[in-house]
């Protein structure tokens, strides 16, 4: 059971692929198979059963898309 | 050594038209071929001794006026005649009109050791008590400490010169010049004279006597009367 | 499972209209979440710029005013004059504080205005699409310096957390940078002393923060942030140049 | 009623306060700085604000700082110092702060010199900076009305929301007049539109950009709007002799003072003379220069400028009286100057 959890504002969402980058556990990945508002495949938790809730994501993302919980 | 006779004051007190009354009224008096007025007003170039310089100089009236130089005398910059520290040095008959506030207190301390070379010399507060600053006890006594501090040179006399311009009356003369009587009690400074237009000279004659001065505006434009 | 990260509420919903990967949306989201735990939004005026930001105003959400280029500090200025509990933060990039208001900066922070002032440098002019900056490092190509910055010609990229931590009014200067989530956080902190410093009366306040614009330098949101770290930080080293003690 | 001599600028700086000025951001420049000295000497011990500047740009910027807070703020300059200024008073006019803008004008262009002069009549009746804007533009001609006009120009400024310039030869504002000081303003309005901090209201934003081209036009058609019933509402002249006049002399400003004296003479000398004197040069008085023109068979404008004003009486008037123009530039004209002047007309004209 994950220990964190992050939720997506995914219209929001550009594409910079930061958030992807520094998560320290690789949950993240852009989502292939959507296009958002923007027009950019925004990301997705691709193994949230990794997320720590660390929030790295959400420190790192300038586009205000990622909200974190943790327990 | 001639006198020297320096009039100070706040902004808008009247020195400058009171220093010129009082040259044009030394060069009649005066055994110097010519009074020399010197024009220190650095502050503002607005109605300043050396705008009657023509008018004086076509008169023939043995008044000299020091002042910057042509080109400059328009300026707006702090171009103090260069030959002032010259002239207080020798042998002249001198009125010196000072800048108002603070700049007048600049040129003064610049000037005042040779002013104190001197040994006649005279240094007086002009005061109108109806301009802004100078119409309480405690105005007049901030400004006279900060021309006096500056200069390094203690009042002599107050002129006492109270007006509201055109709307001068009599009655405002007086009552006028018993506030500048209290400031000068409580400055322990003595009032020299009192200076009204001419207009006004008889009527107050009376009760001033010859501690009155009459007057003559020199740089007031016609044009600013009766409208 | 509890929120350990969310929108401040000092920032607006608004979806910000800045480049993928660009360091605003990370820089206004700091500053918001330093007004919300210090719970000052209420009391918070805050003055844009003409830059990249110059939409600013649409995303703090407490009251804005939009400045002409490079006035910012002198609004500010007269602002806290006028109302000296309240805070004020400028929020400026390069061009506009660096260049055309040099001036207003360096006497703002003379006077030791009590403001603070989010300084976003990302070495060039942003807005008007990647023009040379004071602030552009030498050898850095722009469209106004195609050829690369060269000191003999267009003169040395300017310090102006160095330059401002000279004057006796400033009370708090840093310079940040936001390539990593450990540099974003020390940010963080930086713009909350900055305003600490700021409540406390004890001057002018400024936090210099390196930023990646990711699109005129032609490079990946991943590699603007190495860029920060290869080219940026080496020419201006990050820390604190003036802190100020309370007498 | 207490009377005190005055000079205009001090007349100026103490009706502003009056007024209820409680912020001046400033700049020196001659001959308007006794305005900034004697707001440095006040302020502070009334609880006013006052900052010397590092740049007029930075003054004016102040000016629209401060406005925003709904303070009643000002600054004051001369001529080279409001060229400076353009830039904020056209972020000012689009923002709607209310604030005042003083020129004690001289000379240009250039550094030009000190000397009074009305050749910003220009700069200040079409806007000055960039853009679709106005200010209100009041020309007092006495030290009585620097101060009276300081107070209004603050009562206009926020009835509108519109900076309120006041301009002003140096002459005017260095000569000494006896005054009635007035009492002090105690109503102000309320302005919710203030940044002042959100406490318990939405976030109030001041801001001059408008991207979209709908916005963009529908902006300047508000603020056009609110020009037309400004121009409908503000504008003030004072006539002199008008009535049978067939040469008008056309004068603001300390200008008008002295054409006054020469419509008097020329009276004198049988000529009938009369004077429009605006007081108000945005919005321009073109109805009170109409109405002179009843038995008008020439018009004169008279300006310390090489002829600016002049272009608005022609517009005035349409072609329908033609317009002449006498000015100098380094002097101001005399009465008699102007007298000569008129009679030339006159003998020409046959009047």
């Amino acid at each position: 059971m994950a220990k964190g959890r992050v939720k997506f504002f995914t219209d929001r969402c550009k594409a910079c692929g930061l958030c992807i980058e520094f998560c320290p556990q690789d949950v993240l990945g852009f989502d292939e198979h959507t296009i958002n508002t923007l027009g950019y495949h925004p990301i997705k938790d691709l193994k949230p059963e990794l997320c720590t809730g660390c929030a790295i994501c959400g420190v790192v993302c300038p586009d205000l898309v990622i909200e974190v919980e943790r327990e | 050594m001639g006198h020297v006779t320096i009039f100070s004051g706040a902004f808008g007190s009247g020195k400058t038209e009171i220093a010129l009354n009082f040259a044009l009224e030394r060069a009649g008096q005066s055994k110097y071929n010519k009074v020399l007025l010197a024009d220190l007003d650095t502050a503002n170039p607005y109605f300043v001794a050396r705008d009657a310089r023509d008018m004086l100089e076509a008169k023939g009236e043995k008044i000299s006026i020091i002042a910057p130089v042509r080109e400059l005398a328009q300026a707006d910059v702090p171009n103090l005649p260069v030959e002032i520290i010259g002239l207080l040095r020798t042998d002249n008959e001198m009125v010196i009109d000072l800048a108002g506030d603070k700049f007048g207190a600049l040129v003064l301390g610049y000037i005042s050791g040779h002013i104190r070379a001197r040994e006649n010399y005279d240094m007086y507060l002009v005061i109108n008590p109806f301009r802004p600053f100078s119409s309480s006890l405690d105005e007049v006594m901030e400004l006279s400490n900060l021309l006096e501090r500056a200069g390094k040179i203690k009042f002599t006399g107050i002129i006492s010169n109270p007006n509201l311009v055109e709307e001068t009356t009599a009655d405002l003369i007086k009552e006028g010049h018993r506030r500048v009587v209290g400031f000068a009690t409580k400055l322990k400074i003595p009032v020299a004279y009192l200076a009204v237009e001419s207009k006004h000279y008889q009527e107050l004659y009376p009760e001033y006597g010859s501690s009155l001065k009459q007057i003559k505006l020199f740089l007031r434009p016609d044009w600013i009367r009766g409208f | 499972m509890k929120k350990v990260f969310q929108k401040p509420e000092s920032l607006t919903d608004a979806k910000n209209h800045y480049c993928p990967g660009c360091s605003h949306g990370i820089i206004h989201r700091l500053v918001a979440e330093c007004m919300d735990e210090m719970n000052i939004r209420e009391k918070t005026i805050g003055v844009c710029p003409v830059g990249c930001s110059v939409l600013a105003y649409d995303y703090f959400n407490c009251d804005m005013l939009e400045a002409a280029h490079g006035r910012a500090p002198a609004i500010a200025t007269a602002i806290k004059r006028l109302l000296p509990d309240r805070f004020l933060f400028t929020y400026q990039g390069d061009g506009d504080l660096a260049s055309i208001g040099m001036a207003e900066i360096v006497h703002a922070s003379a006077r030791g205005e009590k403001i603070t002032v989010i300084f976003v440098n990302n070495t060039l002019y942003g807005m008007t699409g990647g023009q040379m900056a004071p602030t552009t490092l030498l050898g850095q190509v722009t469209t106004t310096s195609p050829y690369g910055r060269k000191a003999e010609n267009e003169g040395y990229p300017m310090k102006m957390a160095e330059l401002l931590s000279s004057n006796e009014g400033s009370a708090y200067i840093c310079r940040t940078a936001v390539n990593n989530p450990a540099n974003i956080n020390r940010t963080k902190r930086a713009i909350k002393k900055a305003l600490q410093v700021q409540e406390k009366g004890l001057g002018f306040s400024m936090v210099e923060v390196l930023s990646a614009c990711p699109t005129n330098w032609g490079l990946s949101p991943l590699d603007g942030m190495k860029w920060i770290e290869d080219n940026m930080i080496p020419y201006y080293p990050l820390g604190e140049f003036k802190v100020k003690e309370e007498q | 009623m207490e009377r005190v001599l005055m000079k205009g600028n001090e007349a100026l700086a103490e009706g502003a306060i009056l007024a209820g000025c409680r912020g001046f951001f400033g700049y020196p420049i001659t001959p308007s700085s006794e305005i900034a000295e004697y707001m440095a000497r006040k302020m502070p011990k009334i609880g006013g604000v006052f900052v010397q500047a590092e740049s007029e740009l930075a003054a004016i910027n102040m000016v629209y700082g401060g406005a925003s807070t709904g303070a009643r703020v000002m600054t004051a300059s001369s001529s080279p110092g409001l060229s400076l200024k353009q830039e904020g008073i056209s972020f000012i006019a689009e923002a709607e702060l209310p604030c005042l803008i003083v020129n004690i004008s001289r000379g240009g262009p250039g550094l030009g010199g000190i000397q009074p002069a009305q050749s910003d009549y220009f700069q200040a009746t079409r806007g000055g900076g960039h853009g679709d804007y106005h200010t209100i533009v009041l020309a007092p001609s006495g030290s009585q009305e620097m101060m009276d006009f300081a107070m209004e120009a603050f009562e206009l400024a926020d009835k509108y929301r519109i900076p309120v310039m006041i301009m002003a030869e140096g002459t005017l504002g260095n000569i000494m007049e006896p005054i009635i000081m007035r009492e002090p303003v105690s109503k102000f309005i309320e302005k919710p539109w203030a940044t002042t901090g959100c406490k318990d209201r939405k976030p109030n934003i001041v801001n001059t950009l408008h991207l979209g081209n709908e916005e963009l036009e529908n902006r300047n058609h508000q603020l056009f709007n609110k020009y037309q019933i400004i121009n409908e509402n503000e504008k003030r002249a004072d006539t002199f002799l008008v009535e049978d006049a067939e040469l008008v002399v056309v004068a603001f400003g300390i200008m008008s003072r002295i054409v006054k004296k020469a419509v008097v003479e020329a009276r004198k000398q049988g000529v009938k003379a009369g004077l429009v004197r605006p007081v108000t040069l945005w919005p321009f008085p073109d109805e009170h220069i109409r109405t002179a023109a009843k038995n008008a068979r020439l018009f004169l404008s008279v300006e310390i400028s090489m002829g600016q004003m002049i272009q608005d009486i022609q517009l005035a008037l349409a072609g329908s009286v033609p317009v002449e123009f006498y000015g100098r530039i380094g002097f101001t004209p005399n009465p008699e100057e102007i007298l000569q002047e008129i009679l030339r007309l006159a003998e020409r004209e046959g009047l």
